[in-house]
């Protein structure tokens, strides 16, 4: 079998710090149309194909998504919402591909704690190494998104790899090929953005006044990037999150606190060191000893012995 | 049976180890270099590819089935995946959600492997060979015609047709299968015959 | 189709009515994104249900189903009375300017000629008016109250915009738009493409719904030109094939048709059908319908078949009755079937009304079902409990499950929607003892030969005369039967201009079906895929798919009819022969010969100033808006309300259903009325399943696991239905039960001024395979077919529903 | 964790000894500790890259994870051991604040200008609620973002905030025990006691002359 590699632009839980590859590197991009989407799931079912994943068979709970969220075995979802216009009075079907969107600066790298568990490539797409991965659902926490998925058999987390192992041989995603209204495209980011800007023309041409592409700054920009007709309503696609980044909270936890923290333990030692040299022992005296023993003398006269508690 | 080198199977060759120079071009050298991550292994590569028509709706999209298997005489292939033809001029390379999950129909548990027979009133099927089967079958057959066959109408006009066996035939089975099926029907006098198209 | 799948990405207005091309055919459908990518155009959905190929449409309409007549008539006379009608193409390439019989009438919703008793019509007066020359007789002028042009105006006024809302439910205001958009494509330079399939063939009047949109084709000149035309969407990947090659009750292979009783004998026989022109001049193709036939029989026959005995003609069984799928159940229902197979087809889950099938099965002596999957007809005697509750020990049928290769395992072509024939090889051999559909076929064909060879019997002649060349009888290969398909020379053939010369040797494998002969010298199995598999190979596994972006692939697989991709593609160019739109070119006149991108569908020899109309099969060299006696159910398509429909018919109350449409008695009766069952139900396909088949696949049973209905959330809130809760819906036919999908995507609609909640009832489940067991809405759709060709109502019947605390128990 | 063991010159007179922790106060002591030392380590090894080495002692990365949540149950139902001990003699008083105001003399050892103390000083109260209210928060944190049993009952921000509590409270939490064995050390004479349940009358008079006054008489404390 091949072994094919990819060059790391970052791995996560790690002080070494990549060297700056000589020669070009393209960044990767999808692009999700969502105005060409037909939610077909054919995205799905290739992905479950492609990567070799068994998902469950469900039941129906009145809507068409199937699986009803992402699972360890489901690394894409196609979500359907159901909106009436109100500036239109026209009711919209808004159907979204649900995934990893392989930000530029991934929350779930910076969350993880296991060193290479969580890598970006150089062209930007953000890997799992399983072999690496402890389980601890860190990543989740950090996912601005809410993609990964905690394997209940293996305890390792999963999610969309962009079919690395694909793009590695220079192929374009699983997803993507089999899309039948190329709503998935794939190509350099710079091409995708140039794709949109197609599309976007188009869809003002039909009365979409706000469509747009979805490409957060506040993560960094993705390489799953979406063509919306309502760029202005992201939440309106099953909750796509209005301008995402990562958490506060993540960022205070994961942040430079930590370097702090481990100082502050480690001073606290010294402190207690250069304590102890400065002050010396605490020590008891023999003139201590006298004074308990008198008084363990007289306690005895009048009791019987100093009991233990 | 697939003249060309195609496209894929250069692939096939880039795929197997060989990191071909536009390999470089998305932003990946050797394996060798350093800090680099190695992804897993691409699942086609050696594989053996087979050009077939997905069976399904009549778009009829051009699949490429891979084959675990290098078709060497001692060597048993097996569907291991199957995904669009990217050189076909419908599909170029797409497939839908039932013709991307097309594999597991070839390995579906549900496939029929044996001839099974349930006799009258019984609740099982139960396995039995296809000599059994199709001797049986055609006995049947002929019995039923020689008894039931209209040779002329009531109004003694030559009508040479057999009402009481029915076919229906398939909606995916090939042209030749459609050809041999009508022709031991047809020539047999059957005119309760059918296909898919209404349903 | 007329047209072939990438061609559609040459439109500039898609409409997608009578089907949902985005569902069941993703991959096609993506010529209509790409349309609108790049050429901006546009795209329409009428539909009762906001699919998902409204999802990505320009414009929805909603409709009431089985009421496409009345808003297509609302399309047609908004044509005609805002003369948006492409008018060189209607006067030069319809029948507008044909006279018809004064005697034809049309009243009160019926034409002339009705016997209600028979449920039938006498056609005579609906034809032309002819001449002593024994032409048709034409006014030019479109001016003459008995020109198809005048009639067809007064036949569709009354479909007014408020008389679609009306009928339909459609809102006038969208209807309007819809009509707008469909108008702004009668000049030469826009082009229309009709996309439909079981949407519009589901109906007790399906074929008069095609009909309907082909006359908006023909009016807006948008048949022949790339990027139009009427786009049947087949169902499956070679039912267009199946049909090719006649595998129905009343067809031989090429749309030839098997005699009936009243043509006893071979005259009678042809005297029917080598059509002779109608109009000076025109080529009327069918009048080679005997060289077709005569290749026919001697493949068939071989030297059985000669000029002495009519080419065996009496070896072909003649027909009282067509003996369609629905005829046959109710036969079995009547106890005169014996045995029955089924190969690759599932119909206790596919046909209408279940009990019905159930029963007739239960009475067969015999069944036999060849397929790759365990389908639930091998196991209709098997106990499901209320997914399949049949008293098992009481069902006496033999039944014998052969197991059959699938596509992945067998060589051969199969034909796709645009009649392209595609060559396939296998990848892995059958599992276990499963075997080749050709060898199965063999097998019975062989052994019952054997039984007559040995014991005699009844009229053993065709089976023992059947031609059998193959190198093992046991097992032909598809190579043989492709090139039998072909066809070849049984004698030298001589140049017709030359005759020293010799064009295809004895043997030989013809080039094309201009070769065959009506002299025995010829056969051909299959007229119209002769030069599928020539003397320079097998033309089906051609792959080149060079075409300079037009979509036509002319040079890749093969096509019928000689390779055509575009059928009827004179009729892009003008009279004159010059394109219709410069940007379009398809197939015109280029000063000495007939030049274009496609194969053209027109004689090389003819000049354009001989006005040798396009459509050349017809006598007339012209399409028809008005049918003559083609269609059993009248020449011109009228409304009439599906069997089960919540209100009269509004043109003409009295009448229920479609009068022509063919019902047997007990299904009558078995008919519900809208006091009972207050909802118009529907059936369709999912895109996440394939018919019956892809419940056995994991896959696609993880993608849409479970049986369900979809209801609008007003009838949720007026039934007490939740999202997701289970429902029962019952038929006065049968009742399932399923998980409830309540959306904003089905709207109740305003028809006659009150409410209609319409049910959209998906059929992909069963009791075997990988999804969830579940119920099928065959248990509930009426037992009536179309009045052409018998295609059962499952696109439009009455049910009621209700919530109900669990599903069923297996 | 360094152990003090003095050599004491021979004695002039006979020396007293105090007991002050039973045999099941100490164990319940060491397997909290000891636990708490393996929570420290297994939590820092996921705490920063830099630690990750640590996992080693736990059989790797994912056994660490798995490892550390029930190190903290242990924890807890050994932490609620001594809690159910020694709550009452960790009641703060006047003495505590007062000892409080003196912290200077605290830290340079001069405890003859400190009040008298029963059995715990006021340090050795913070310590004590100090990890028994950051157990507490560390254990209920941990649950949530205990992803193995645990995971999706909350929202995810929940689990974010869960994460950063945990972090912080344990970051205290090893800060506390820090000054605890610091203390421990630095106190000649008070390892013994957890050791051998014993310390000398001259620690007892030294640093919890309250203490050996009422043990003396006999007298016990509420919960002694």
């Amino acid at each position: 079998m091949a072994n094919q590699s990819l060059n790391l632009l970052r791995r996560s839980a790690s002080t070494d710090t990549p060297p700056v590859t000589g020669g070009q590197t393209i960044e990767v991009a999808k692009l999700i149309d969502v105005s060409k989407c037909i939610g077909c799931k054919a995205c799905q079912s290739a992905c479950l194909e492609w990567n070799n994943l068994r998902e469950e068979v469900g039941v129906n709970v009145g809507v068409y998504d199937n699986p009803h969220d992402l699972t360890p075995n489901s690394w894409t979802l196609m979500r359907f919402a159901e909106w009436d216009n109100p500036d239109t009075g026209n009711f919209e079907w808004l159907i979204r591909k649900d995934g990893c969107m392989h930000c530029q600066d991934p929350g779930c790298l910076k969350a993880c704690p296991a060193p290479g568990a969580i890598v970006q490539y150089t062209n930007g797409i953000v890997d799992f190494v399983h072999e690496n991965c402890i389980g601890c659902a860190y990543c989740v926490k950090g996912c601005p998104f809410n993609i990964p998925r905690i394997s209940k058999v293996d305890h390792k987390a999963y999610k969309c790899s962009l079919c690395s192992d694909r793009v590695a041989v220079g192929q374009g995603p699983a997803c993507a090929k089999a899309c039948p209204t190329a709503a998935i495209m794939f190509g350099t980011k710079e091409d995708m953005k140039k794709q949109a800007e197609k599309r976007i023309v188009d869809l003002k041409s039909r009365g979409y006044a706000n469509a747009g592409l979805y490409d957060p700054a506040g993560v960094g920009g993705t390489h799953v990037m979406y063509v919306l007709h309502h760029n202005d309503k992201p939440e309106i696609y099953a909750g796509l999150p209005h301008e995402p980044k990562i958490s506060p909270l993540v960022a205070a936890w994961k942040g430079t606190g930590k370097v702090l923290a481990l100082g502050a333990l480690a001073f606290a030692a010294l402190g207690a060191f250069f304590h102890h040299t400065v002050v010396g022992p605490n020590k008891v005296s023999e003139h201590d000893e006298e004074n308990a023993a008198e008084l363990a003398e007289e306690g005895k006269s009048s009791k019987t012995e100093a009991r233990p508690v | 049976m697939i003249g060309e080198l195609s496209r894929r199977q250069f692939l096939r060759t880039a795929g197997a180890g060989v990191a071909g120079t536009t390999l470089g071009a998305m932003g990946f050298g050797g394996a060798e270099q350093a800090l680099a991550q190695s992804v897993r292994p691409f699942k086609l590569a050696k594989t053996t590819e087979t050009r077939n028509t997905c069976p399904y709706c009549s778009v009829a999209c051009g699949i490429l089935m891979y084959g675990v298997g290098d078709g060497s005489a001692n060597n048993k292939q097996a569907i291991m995946h199957i995904e669009g033809d990217p050189d076909h001029p419908v599909n170029r390379g797409t497939l839908c959600p039932k013709g991307a999950a097309l594999l597991d129909f070839v390995h579906s548990d549900t496939r029929l492997k044996y001839p099974m027979h349930r006799k009258p009133g019984s609740d099982k099927f139960e396995r039995v060979t296809w000599e059994f089967a199709l001797e049986r079958i055609a006995r049947l057959m002929k019995d039923d015609r020689d008894k039931n066959f209209v040779a002329k109408s009531k109004d003694g006009v030559t009508v040479n047709r057999w009402t009481t066996v029915g076919f229906l035939a398939a909606s995916a089975t090939t042209n030749e299968t459609a050809t041999l099926t009508y022709k031991v029907v047809r020539s047999a006098g059957i005119v309760a015959f059918d296909n898919q198209a209404r349903v | 189709m007329t047209n072939s799948w990438a061609d559609i990405g040459w439109t500039d207005l898609a409409i997608i009515m009578g089907g949902n091309a985005a569902e069941a055919h993703p991959c096609g459908f993506k010529w209509v994104v790409e349309a609108k990518a790049n050429r901006g155009a546009k795209l329409i959905v009428v539909d009762p249900r906001y699919t998902r190929s409204a999802s990505v449409a320009d414009f929805y309409c909603p409709i009431r189903p089985g009421t496409d007549i009345a808003f297509l008539g609302g399309v047609i006379n908004y044509l005609l009375s805002n003369d948006k009608i492409q008018h060189d193409y209607v006067k030069n390439y319809t029948n507008a300017a044909y006279l018809v019989n004064p005697a034809y009438g049309f009243s009160d919703g019926l034409f002339t000629g009705y016997d209600e008793a028979k449920r039938d019509y006498d056609k005579s007066s609906w034809d032309y008016q002819v001449g002593e020359d024994g032409f048709a007789k034409l006014d030019d002028t479109l001016q003459d109250p008995n020109c198809v042009f005048q009639l067809m105006k007064k036949h569709f006024a009354i479909y007014t915009p408020e008389m679609v809302e009306r009928i339909c439910g459609s809102p006038k205001d969208k209807f309007l738009k819809v009509a707008e958009m469909i108008a702004s494509c009668s000049t030469p330079t826009k082009t229309m493409t009709s996309m439909y399939a079981l949407g519009w063939t589901q109906h007790s009047k399906g074929s008069q719904n095609i009909r309907a949109m082909a006359m908006v084709q023909l009016l807006l000149g948008n048949i022949g030109v790339r990027g139009g035309g009427m786009n049947a969407l087949r169902g499956h990947s070679n039912i267009q094939g199946l049909t090719d090659l006649g595998l129905m009750s009343n067809l031989i292979p090429g749309y030839l048709t098997l005699p009936t009783e009243k043509e006893p004998d071979f005259n009678a026989y042809m005297s029917s059908r080598g059509f002779k022109p109608l109009r000076p001049g025109q080529m009327s193709y069918w009048q080679n319908y005997k060289k077709f036939f005569v290749s026919f029989q001697k493949s068939m026959w071989g030297e059985a078949a000669t000029a002495e005995n009519n080419w065996a003609y009496d070896y072909l069984p003649k027909l009282d009755v067509t003996y369609d799928m629905l005829r046959v159940f109710d036969l079995m229902v009547q106890g005169k079937m014996t045995g029955y197979f089924c190969q690759g087809f599932n119909p206790l889950m596919t046909l209408s009304n279940r009990g019905k099938l159930t029963e007739g099965l239960s009475k067969l002596k015999w069944l036999v079902t060849m397929d790759p999957l365990d389908t639930e007809t091998s196991r209709f005697w098997e106990n499901h409990g209320e997914f399949n509750d049949v008293k098992t020990g009481d069902i006496q049928t033999e039944v014998f499950q052969l197991p059959t290769s699938c596509f992945a395992e067998d060589e051969g072509s199969l034909v796709n929607s645009g009649r392209w024939l595609q060559w396939h090889y296998p990848g892995q051999e059958p599992p276990g003892e499963a075997k080749l559909d050709t060898w199965i076929m063999a097998q019975i064909g062989q052994k019952l030969k054997a039984l007559y060879q040995k014991e005699g019997g009844a009229f053993p002649d065709p089976i023992l005369n059947l031609t059998w060349n193959y190198a093992d009888p046991n097992n032909p290969t598809p190579q043989e039967l492709a090139k039998e398909m072909n066809g070849s020379a049984l004698a030298d053939q001589m140049d017709p201009k030359d005759a020293t010369k010799v064009v295809v040797e004895k043997g030989k494998q013809l080039s094309g079906f201009a070769q065959l002969k009506d002299d025995g010298s010829t056969q051909a199995f299959c007229w119209i895929y002769t030069g599928c598999w020539t003397e320079a190979g097998n033309q089906m596994a051609r792959r080149d798919k060079e075409d300079g972006g037009t979509g036509l692939a002319p040079k890749w697989a093969w096509s019928w009819p000689a390779n055509r991709r575009i059928l009827y593609n004179r009729a892009s160019s003008d009279v004159a022969g010059k394109p219709w739109d410069d940007s379009r070119k398809l197939v015109y006149w280029a000063g000495d010969k007939w030049a274009g991108i496609d194969v053209p569908d027109y004689g090389a020899a003819f000049k354009p100033e001989q006005t040798v109309g396009p459509f050349i099969m017809n006598p007339e060299g012209v399409a028809r808006l008005f049918t003559r006696k083609m269609m059993r159910d009248g020449p011109f398509p009228t409304h009439y309300e599906p069997f089960e429909a919540p209100v009269a018919n509004a043109v003409a109350p009295k009448i229920r259903g479609n009068p022509a449409a063919r019902i047997f008695k007990g299904d009558f009766a078995a008919l519900g009325s809208s006091d009972k069952y207050p909802y118009v139900a529907t059936s369709y396909r999912l895109t996440e399943h394939f018919h019956q088949w892809t419940k056995h696949v994991w896959v696609n049973a993880v993608l849409q696991p479970e049986f369900f209905v979809e209801i609008s959330e007003e009838l949720a809130k007026e039934k007490g239905i939740t999202k997701g809760g289970w429902v029962r819906v019952w038929s006065n036919r049968g009742s399932v039960k399923a998980k409830a999908v309540v959306t904003k995507r089905i709207k109740p609609l305003m028809v006659d001024g009150k409410p209609t909640h319409i049910v959209g009832i998906p059929q992909h489940w069963g009791f075997m395979g990988a999804a969830k067991k579940g119920m099928n809405p065959n248990s509930l759709t009426p037992f009536v077919g179309d009045a052409n060709i018998e295609t059962p109502e499952y696109k439009a019947f009455l049910v009621n529903i209700e919530a109900i605390a669990s599903g069923p128990v297996a | 964790m360094a152990i003090d063991i003095e050599h004491q010159p021979p004695v002039v007179r006979a020396r007293t000894f105090v007991d002050r922790y039973s045999a099941f106060a100490r164990v319940n002591h060491w397997i909290t500790a000891i636990t708490f030392s393996l929570l420290t380590l297994s939590g820092l090894a996921l705490f920063h890259p830099s630690l990750y080495f640590l996992t080693a002692l736990f059989g790797g990365g994912a056994l660490t994870r798995a490892i550390h949540p029930w190190l903290g149950v242990i924890l807890l139902i050994s932490f609620f051991g001594m809690f159910l001990q020694f709550w009452r003699m960790n009641l703060w008083n006047r003495d505590d604040t007062q000892w409080m105001k003196q912290i200077g003399d605290v830290v340079k050892g001069d405890e003859e200008r400190l009040p008298e103390l029963d059995k715990y000083n006021a340090g050795q109260k913070g310590v004590f609620w100090g990890q028994a209210l950051m157990i507490l928060v560390l254990f209920t944190t941990g649950l949530v973002i205990w992803d193995q049993y645990f995971g999706g009952y909350v929202t995810i921000e929940t689990n974010r905030l869960a994460a950063l509590i945990h972090a912080v409270m344990a970051f205290f939490a090893i800060m506390l025990i820090i000054v605890h064995i610091y203390a421990g050390i630095w106190v000649r004479g008070s390892v013994a006691s957890m050791t051998r349940g014993k310390v000398t009358g001259g620690w007892a008079w030294r640093h919890h002359r309250k203490w050996l006054r009422r043990t003396v008489k006999g007298e016990r404390a509420p919960g002694e």
